[in-house]
């Protein structure tokens, strides 16, 4: 049960069973994006309130596994209220994080480093690396949110 | 004359002794794949290194005796379901889905006018609706749905009035979600009644129950391989003389042709028509050894074993878990097959499953290739756990124990 | 690096053991179907008995693990005919036939009008001419030829005046009749310079020499499993991503959508698009050890080596028998590979095969699906000797000592 | 190599070597069918006079096997000048005889009895039925020459 409780950690539950930032925001002025994975019928959407190069809100809706509910939730947390840029970065590091342990099996070179204290919450997501099914689970929240603020450019 | 012992079934399959985190494997996906047992797996391994070659033109010996070892998994095929002209109604395509394709895109191409009717339920799998919506692209026909009740099953209280303009009623023998067994005998009546022809998608059905196409009254028959202990890449379609002598061909190339010039060709007759290039050998030699095995068991007592199973998993479901897990199903056992989808409070559907794996238990999240149906009932997916004929009453003691883990995990 | 030797893949091969009529196998129909490894056949075996289950939507751990092989074999295939987008343009079919079909009725449908010319060569199988003549059924397009000379080579010299109209230039990499290898570069710069496509059939060429899609330059690849040493119930067809991601729906059902309602449905994109139902796992899992097997003996050897059986073979053919064995293909080694068509004075096809037979000699009478190219000498059939990677120069002494008695049998 | 002798007697290769009966008859009044195998590429086609109930004349032309072309040539001998009666009872005799061996497989049962000195060179085609894949060869104008009389009726 050690890799399950890797996977479904305590903050993970808390935030599938509270998500925060749900509902929905007027759009426009709010960006409005679609996300879906066909495999397992996972839908969100995201909406978000840019101004003055700050994201300054967020809400989202959908429904899906908590993995997938939980990573939006925490997401969601982790951007709010965060210039464009630092929102960008806190994407790539999660990105990183989903990928470490592929690349690491991959090229069997220095794992990427993370850097887990920099990214808070997040790190509880790190146990979803083990389950290679359930990474499109954990990141299709951010997939939308990057394709929300690619409208921006 | 059988002694069908379901212990017997799981010692003959190999995966049943694999170990998945640390215990041994409880496989309830038989509704998404079953289990070979060894027969069906040395059956092609045995094909593969004594008399591989390919069929229908050579004159050496191994080519003679795999022609013959895939003619004659057709007439296994053909006694299994009785078909009453033979091996010559029985067509190899690679799963039912195309099977379901070959229908809708040779018969129907060639029978249906633009407004004439195929009727379909909304509990179809995807390969019993998707051919007629890419053949509405071409023809112009309707495709209509009889719908499902709150019961789970097919509301037939406006059949005669559905039944309107429909040249085909194509549905299925058993719901791959709901269980649902559905009255096609009492269908093919309506059918001829109308004077429509009738298809059955037997998928779910053929390795869980007898089949007999002629006691059915039915004109088209289709499932697969590798839900009935055969291999993968193939499947069937059923269909009787007459109206395959009339079908046109479907794909094209070697095989499936009588001559080509360079300015046409004349196609083949039979089965062969519809068979282009070289065929799935090997896995007709699997087929052919599973329908074998499948017979050795006895249907009747297959049939009994699951209806126990069955009962009794959603007695202990029902009692369980404090009104937390719902079956989405009949659950009554009258007309309903070993397939039961749950939707549990507060757990999503792919969340029990990462669960249950860790307890070694297989069930299949998802929409099984029913979305019309899912969303009927408002629902983007379940957790489905099937039986099969190695199943046995310890696999619901897994999978009860384990459901209790998942519930309790997510409070 | 790679240590090739035919006799170790000949002990590789298990029905390399089968004793016929009292002889030992002498197995000379490689272009028909070819001998699958143990490798192969173990690869499966192994993966009924320990991995089986459906692909794509499990989150168990033997549905993850078949769907890793069955990806993996995706892979394994992109890597072996160096696909410049990898996997994700790879689609798996059931056989050669099925691929071309894939073609015509996908690709053709969208992109050719009434007019458009698909321009094939006389030598063609059927696989990719009747495809075509279907298509001219219903979209009107026009099927013309490139012909093939006295010299049993494609007969070029207008070929810029073939081209005219033409959006598809479709021919085979080597015949399977003449062992004529075609120049596919070259026809693909041509192509490319009337801004037409290209598709190869490699049917008769992946196993005996190697592929390299990006170099050739060429827009569609087609291919058997069981034609190298892979399982029957497969095939591939190659394309750029480019060309895959406008290409419309094929067949319909389950795993090919991305989304299916009450009134229509939305398809899934890549390859999964063309792969409507339950694919041929068991036999992706086959095909990619074939891959793995073939990569470790090393093409350029093999190339070599079935060269010189060739060659060998060619020479005692012309000197033995006083003029009565004609070799109906080209009769130097420039560009022709291991396949071998026998016209013998006075000794129908069938008879050679059938005397061959009781020397454990297996060659293939017939057309060889290729009934234009056989009209184009006047020919109904041949007896086709051909050599795979496990081929020894003993076969040949065996081929023309049975040979022998054939001819002399019928004086 | 006693099968294969069984197959190839001298009189089928004799048959093969010098074909009786080859040759065309003017059509009409001639009877004119055509026989085809599509899996072998065989082509036959039997001519056939008729006059008063007797088979007067028979041609055959075509392509094939030594067994398909043996069996025709041995064929027109058997049947040419024969009453129809005559005919039908040989066609008859020559179908038992292509299917006594595997008659005597599948029901395991008394094999039927051909009267081999009825048939007279006939006989040396039951070879043929040790090899199954080429019994429709020697059906071939058999069967063509059965279409050609039920043409008659
Ligand atoms: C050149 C060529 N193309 C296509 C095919 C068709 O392959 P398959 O029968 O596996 O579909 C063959 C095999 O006979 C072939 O030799
Ligand atoms: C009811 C039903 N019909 C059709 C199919 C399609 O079978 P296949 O994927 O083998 O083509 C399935 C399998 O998922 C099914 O359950």
């Amino acid at each position: 049960m050690s890799n399950l409780e890797d996977l479904y950690r305590e903050i993970i539950l808390d935030h599938y069973r509270s998500p925060r930032n749900r509902g929905e925001l007027a759009s426009p002025p709010a960006i409005r994006v679609e996300g879906f994975n066909p495999l397992c019928g996972d839908e969100l959407v995201v909406y978000l309130n840019v101004e003055d190069g700050t994201l300054s809100d967020i809400k989202i809706t959908g429904h899906g596994c908590s993995i997938s509910q939980s990573s939006s939730s925490l997401m969601s947390a982790a951007v709010k209220g965060k210039s464009l840029e630092q929102v960008r970065e806190i994407i790539g590091t999660f990105k990183q994080l989903m990928t470490v342990h592929e690349s690491t099996l991959a090229h069997d070179g220095e794992p990427a480093k993370v850097d887990l204290r920099a990214i808070g919450e997040l790190a509880a997501l790190q146990g979803v690396v083990k389950f290679p099914v359930r990474i499109k689970c954990a990141t299709l929240a951010w997939n939308t949110l990057s394709q929300g603020l690619d409208q921006l450019d | 004359m059988t002694s069908y012992d379901p212990r017997r079934v799981r010692s003959d399959t190999p995966l049943m002794n694999r170990v998945i985190n640390g215990h041994p494997i409880t496989y309830l996906d038989s509704a998404s794949s079953s289990l070979p047992p060894r027969a069906v797996i040395e059956a092609m391994s045995r094909y593969y290194e004594l008399r591989h070659a390919n069929v229908h033109r050579g004159v050496f010996q191994t080519a003679v005796e795999a022609t013959d070892a895939y003619e004659s998994a057709r007439e296994a095929i053909a006694n299994f379901i009785g078909a009453p002209g033979g091996s010559g109604e029985i067509v190899f395509t690679k799963n039912a889905t195309e099977s379901f394709n070959l229908i809708a895109k040779s018969w129907g191409r060639a029978n249906l006018t633009p407004g004439d009717v195929v009727l379909i339920t909304e509990m179809e799998h995807h390969a019993n609706i998707v051919p007629w919506f890419q053949l509405r692209e071409v023809n112009g026909i309707e495709v209509r749905f009889i719908p499902v009740g709150d019961d789970f099953r097919l509301d037939l209280s406006n059949i005669d009035e559905l039944m309107t303009g429909v040249k085909l009623l194509s549905v299925t023998s058993m719901s791959n979600v709901l269980g649902t067994i559905n009255p096609i005998k009492e269908l093919a009546e309506v059918a001829h009644r109308h004077g429509a022809l009738i298809a059955v998608d037997a998928a779910q059905s053929v390795a869980h129950s007898a089949t007999d196409v002629r006691d059915l009254d039915v004109d088209f028959v289709i499932f697969s391989g590798h839900k009935m202990l055969g291999p993968t890449g193939i499947g069937v379609l059923w269909t009787r003389e007459d109206i395959l002598a009339d079908m046109p061909p479907f794909l094209g190339g070697g095989g499936m042709i009588a001559d080509v010039r360079l300015d046409g060709y004349t196609p083949a007759s039979g089965p062969t028509r519809f068979e282009a290039g070289t065929p799935p050998i090997a896995e007709a030699v699997g087929l052919g050894a599973a329908v074998r095995y499948l017979e050795g068991l006895g249907m009747a007592d297959v049939v009994r074993h699951e209806r126990s199973l069955t009962e009794d998993a959603l007695t202990r479901l029902a009692d369980g878990f404090a009104g937390r897990v719902r079956v989405i199903g009949p659950h009554d056992m009258a007309a309903r097959g070993a397939v039961i989808s749950l939707d549990v409070d507060g757990v999503h559907p792919h969340d029990i499953a990462q669960v249950l794996d860790q307890f070694g238990v297989c069930v299949r999240p998802g929409h099984h290739c029913a979305k019309p149906l899912m969303r009927r009932f408002g629902l983007a997916a379940t957790a489905r756990a099937s039986f099969g004929p190695y199943s046995l009453h310890s696999d619901t003691d897994v999978l009860i124990e384990a459901l209790g883990h998942a519930v309790s995990m997510f409070g």
